[in-house]
């Protein structure tokens, strides 16, 4: 802005704070610290803060204030100039298992054992794409820095360390060519899906009959945890406190939520096809959001022949934030359902999901994410959020704010008719055949 | 009579009780949610399996005598395969995976030398009976197993030496984190007491996710064992989750946040002393993040009570409710009047109500029996779950964010880690 | 950045430059490598970050007196109630400097271009909330 | 079915094409053999239950229809019992829910079947 600015962070951000500063290019940066956490705090409370030290220097917190709009600058904050940040060299050399260990300790693995990626191995890899190894694939930026950057033959270690075939490789390749990464530098522990649709479902042999999302396939397993080591190493991500900062941490993040869509045993038009791709064409299309949860519980799910799961999963995601989206995942049984009570086209269920899944304004407003997310939209004057803060308490409301944010894939082994359905929004659908 | 979508299970299950020629008559998938007209149709129609009348098959497996195989007794032990396997590094990671015995990521070869390490962080002979387990109590007869065979899954999940004792608690109970069930179901496993520090767990910022080895390692590990050691989470055939879980790779592992936390840790609730080192036990239906919840984002303070109460809405009351909650929610409560775990789980019991018509249209959710149901009408409210016992709470996380996640899961059992040291 | 104590290997998110930590011989010949004993060589499977440009701090204020101190929420919780403290000790400590309260319209991840316009007007300084 | 399938082993042999593959694909740094432990537990025995003696007919006689419980279960054995009136007037159909969970038994159920009964038709799935 080239005026004087001093940042007011709460001291649970500390670390983050003075690195970000420092990888942004401000090192010096006079960063004001205040005990954490200021949420939930009275007024009364927040004075004392006021009042009181830096938690982190000890000095009074509104000298320091003073002081960092006031005291001159140094010779080292006025300096301009580039500084080369090093990733270590190409290879490492040393026993199996001592690399193996290395790996884990330096923080290149998800913390479980890797496959280690051999010049050989790597090899192999490469060969599965007909893009040359020094080819760029992407930028990611996993934390909250700029963006690193990497070639085929960076993306090919990744894919060999999470246990990949070399088949599997131009899907990886897509992935990293989104520049999506699967852990986000949030406090929120945010969750990640893909879809996966085309033949190459099936020349993969992706499992996506029973225990789709579950440990029972290697292509399913494995790309899904590719997508998080190539996030942690190619995008920056997954340094709790740094790169990393969802206070609770999220299950999914080891392998992703990984879904081949059964596109024959679905009654509807597959996602990719959705998205405009091709029948025939490989695709895979990447989701991100809060989780999955099981549908089967919710009220409508009862045993008689009457089971709505129309009214379910508007149940469902009554609890959801409107924030993200909704993705329903049906059982290849709970889509025959919809679609002998009518819904004879994804379209029709989300159009009738949009309309009848509804909250008070008074319940929306009293949402965390409302709040933090849409509140400052509506200042702008984003729609629909400026009409809905303009809305009385008991006016009733979409619970999402379009119809498009309902996403809807088939997946399962029809032993039950049930869903899953996930509190995530749709981001991107990349072509994987550009890739092998 | 068995639907379709059963078939694999019937006839192993029938072989593996001893009646491997049972005589089993298929009918198309599903019966639930299909009107009178639909079933009679099956019933003319033909068995799926076989091609014939289905009612013909009925009749001729009841009528039809018996032949000699049919007939026989005795007993026959299933092969495991050997007792070591020797090959290259490749092909050893493509065998182990292959033969099932792997979650299809890559594992740490149980060679001799590393299963002889994990094995000397026990006291216990490497051939003593750790326990027994089976995907399914009543579907599956249990298989037992001994210390060494636990070692080798905790050598192949990556675990350290150091975390062995926490694999034999989790082998002495018996449970399979991968339980059959058409239900895709989750567990989880509590950490509490100093070996939680011993071993560096990780219970600060991203305490569920991928940031630690002890607690992805033994998570992992857990799974292994759960296919491994009782011929479980055969996709098909010993597990039967229609859609399957993502939880299930490496399972929910909670070590608490007990240096941060107001409350007793959850296993001093359980009776045992501070300095205990335990492991407690979970199981249901999936985990998911509270703050989307209505009452989050009231201002200046959230009404956390009132987002756990709305969280759990579409809850199954024949699970429990686990919430994981941040130290910074287990303060705010405190803040909010709620001084101990016992107070904000009394005023959840008693403000998350349903109806009894929405209680009906629930497949998971019961009413209430006996003399208490007699006055119900449909329009009538009542508690969700009829007992403040239903809902748990631990602490974890980094203080980041005041969040808390939680699971629609019941407790199961706790016991002691410091018995397999 | 001596100050802060970072290594550049630091900043890249590696825990050191590892190879420092622990000697590694170098690559055996391939024929004489024996799984156990012997030495492979594995790749790096780190990405390449840009290169940090140094941006120069804004010249400070010789005293805050008389001068209009923008309060910038930037929508997290709580911030608007830290930057109300923040103004009513202004108030009672420093009564000539102006302070002025703006919440930054878009969610928090995303800049307010009007609003840095305004304060680059009409301010002299800014402080920032973030965190909660 | 083999016995080693009943032991939930897809195949103790390593000959399939992935696993040539991967010999292909060795990396020298891989070359020597190296010797496993086996991670599977220890199955019980398996005790063989010969199957009841059969019916000459069902004429004349009792069949239970019972239900293990899951969704549908009343109303496709219902359609059984119509199927019999219709086919096979002679047979006489009883039905019972099982009690307890579904993979509980009932013994109560099945001795009352011993004494009255003369065949079962168990619906399982739903």
């Amino acid at each position: 802005m080239g005026i004087p600015s001093a940042p007011l962070v709460t001291k649970a951000f500390k670390d983050l704070a003075l690195l970000n500063a420092a990888k942004r290019g401000m090192p010096h940066e006079r960063i004001c610290f205040t005990p954490h956490p200021v949420w939930g705090k009275t007024p009364e409370e927040v004075r004392v803060y006021v009042e009181g030290p830096d938690p982190v220097t000890g000095k009074p917190f509104m000298r320091e204030v003073v002081d960092a709009l006031t005291v001159p600058l140094s010779e080292e904050d006025k300096k301009v100039g580039n500084l080369s940040v090093s990733v270590g060299p190409a290879t490492f050399t040393d026993t199996a298992d001592n690399l193996q260990e290395f790996y884990l300790n330096n923080g290149y693995t998800d913390f479980l054992p890797i496959i280690v990626p051999t010049e050989q191995r790597v090899d192999q890899m490469l060969k599965a794409t007909s893009h040359h190894p020094d080819d760029v694939v992407g930028k990611m930026a996993a934390g909250a820095y700029p963006a690193w950057s990497y070639n085929v033959r960076q993306v090919a270690a990744n894919a060999v360390m999470a246990g990949c075939r070399p088949e599997y490789f131009p899907i990886v390749l897509a992935i990293a060519s989104s520049g999506m990464a699967s852990l986000f530098s949030s406090t929120n522990s945010f969750a990640f899906a893909m879809v996966i649709n085309g033949p190459i479902r099936d020349k993969l042999e992706f499992n996506y009959g029973i225990g789709a999302l579950g440990p029972f396939a290697q292509p399913n397993a494995t790309i899904g945890r590719a997508w998080t080591i190539l996030s942690k190493n190619l995008g920056n991500g997954g340094i709790p406190g740094d790169t990393y900062l969802g206070s609770l941490g999220n299950n999914l993040n080891y392998n992703n939520v990984v879904i081949a869509e059964h596109e024959d045993a679905s009654p509807w038009v597959p996602f990719h096809v959705q998205k405009g791709f091709k029948k025939e064409e490989n695709v895979v299309s990447l989701f991100r959001g809060l989780g999955v949860v099981p549908g089967q519980v919710a009220r409508g799910s009862s045993a008689n022949e009457n089971v709505q799961f129309d009214y379910q999963m508007s149940d469902l995601f009554s609890t959801f934030t409107g924030f993200f989206g909704a993705l329903i995942i049906a059982d290849p049984l709970v889509a025959a359902r919809l679609k002998e009570q009518g819904y004879d086209t994804k379209e029709k269920l989300i159009d009738w999901l949009y309309k009848n899944t509804r909250q008070t304004v008074k319940d929306y407003k009293s949402r965390n994410y409302a709040y933090l997310f849409d509140y400052p939209r509506a200042l702008r004057g984003d729609e629909p959020w400026a009409t809905w803060y303009k809305l009385p308490d008991d006016a009733v409301i979409p619970h999402f704010p379009r119809a498009s944010d309902f996403n809807i894939v088939v997946a399962g082994g029809q032993t039950n008719a049930y869903p899953q359905a996930g509190n995530l929004s749709y981001g991107v659908s990349v072509s994987v055949d550009k890739w092998t | 009579m068995v639907t379709i979508a059963f078939k694999d299970l019937a006839l192993t299950n029938a072989a593996k009780r001893g009646m491997p020629r049972e005589r089993i008559c298929f009918t198309p998938h599903p019966v639930w949610g299909k009107t009178d007209e639909q079933m009679y149709a099956y019933l003319e129609g033909n068995d799926p399996v076989s091609g014939k009348p289905l009612m013909k098959e009925v009749v001729a497996a009841l009528t039809d005598p018996l032949t000699a195989e049919d007939s026989k007794s005795g007993t026959i032990t299933p092969p495991v395969g050997a007792p070591t396997f020797t090959g290259t590094v490749d092909s050893l990671q493509q065998q182990f995976l292959d033969n099932g015995m792997t979650d299809f990521l890559p594992i740490i070869l149980p060679t001799r030398e590393k299963v002889d390490a994990m094995l000397k962080a026990t006291s216990h002979e490497p051939d003593e009976i750790v326990g027994k387990m089976t995907p399914a109590q009543g579907a599956f007869p249990a298989w037992t197993f001994t210390v060494e065979q636990v070692a080798v899954n905790a050598v192949m999940a990556g675990a350290l030496p150091d975390y062995f004792p926490i694999l034999l608690a989790i082998g002495s109970t018996g449970i399979s984190a991968l339980f059959s069930s058409t239900n895709s179901l989750v567990s989880a496993a509590i950490i509490n007491g100093p070996i939680r520090d011993k071993l560096q767990m990780n219970y600060g910022i991203g305490a569920m996710g991928p940031f630690n080895q002890a607690n992805a390692t033994i998570g992992r590990a857990w799974t292994l064992m759960s296919k491994n050691l009782d011929g479980g989470g055969v996709a098909g055939e010993t597990y039967m989750g229609s859609q399957g879980n993502i939880i299930n790779y490496n399972n929910l592992v909670i070590p608490e946040n007990e240096k941060d936390s107001p409350w007793p840790p959850f296993h001093v609730q359980k009776g045992f002393k501070p300095d205990e080192n335990v492991i407690s036990f979970f199981f249901g239906f999936d985990i998911t993040q509270g703050q989307g919840g209505k009452g989050l984002g009231m201002k200046p303070i959230p009404h956390y009570q009132e987002a756990m109460s709305a969280n759990v809405a579409p809850f199954a009351s024949l699970f429990g409710a686990l919430f994981i909650v941040d130290p910074l929610v287990a303060h705010g409560l405190g803040d909010l009047g709620f001084k101990t775990k016992e107070a904000i789980a009394d005023w959840l019991q008693k403000n998350t109500t349903v109806t009894v018509k929405d209680v009906k249209t629930m497949l998971f959710s019961g009413l209430p029996r006996g003399a208490e149901a007699a006055n119900l009408t449909d329009d009538s409210i009542i508690p969700k779950w009829p007992k403040a016992d239903a809902f748990s709470f631990v602490v974890c996380g980094g203080q980041t964010n005041p969040y808390h996640q939680l699971a629609n899961m019941s407790y199961r059992l706790s016991v002691s880690i410091d018995k397999w040291i | 950045m001596s100050l802060l104590g970072m290594s550049p290997a630091l900043l890249a998110g590696t825990a050191t430059g590892a190879q420092e930590q622990k000697p590694h011989a170098t690559s055996a010949s391939s024929s004489s490598r024996d799984f156990v004993a012997g030495k492979i060589t594995a790749v790096n499977p780190k990405g390449t970050p840009p290169p940090i440009q140094l941006i120069p701090m804004a010249p400070r204020l010789d005293t805050l007196d008389g001068k209009t101190v923008y309060l910038v929420d930037t929508g997290f919780h709580g911030s608007d109630v830290l930057l109300g403290q923040v103004q009513a000790w202004f108030n009672r400590n420093m009564p000539s400097v102006v302070t002025v309260f703006r919440r930054k319209a878009g969610p928090y991840m995303e800049d307010d271009p009007n609003l840095w316009k305004e304060i680059q007007a009409k301010g002299n300084a800014a402080i920032m909330a973030v965190g909660h | 079915m083999s016995p080693v399938a009943l032991a939930g082993v897809p195949a103790l042999a390593t000959s399939d094409k992935k696993a040539d593959q991967a010999k292909k694909g060795a990396v020298p740094a891989s070359g020597s053999l190296l010797e496993v432990l086996n991670p599977r537990g220890l199955p019980p025995p398996i005790t063989l239950v010969p199957m009841a003696k059969r019916l000459d007919s069902l004429d004349g006689k009792t069949i239970y229809l019972v239900s293990d419980g899951f969704p549908g279960a009343d109303t496709f054995l219902n359609q059984i019992a119509i199927w019999f009136k219709k086919n096979m007037p002679s047979v006489t159909t009883v039905y019972r829910l099982k009690a307890g969970g579904f993979a509980d038994d009932d013994p109560k159920l099945m001795a009352e079947i011993k004494e009255k009964g003369n065949a079962v038709i168990m619906a399982i799935g739903h």
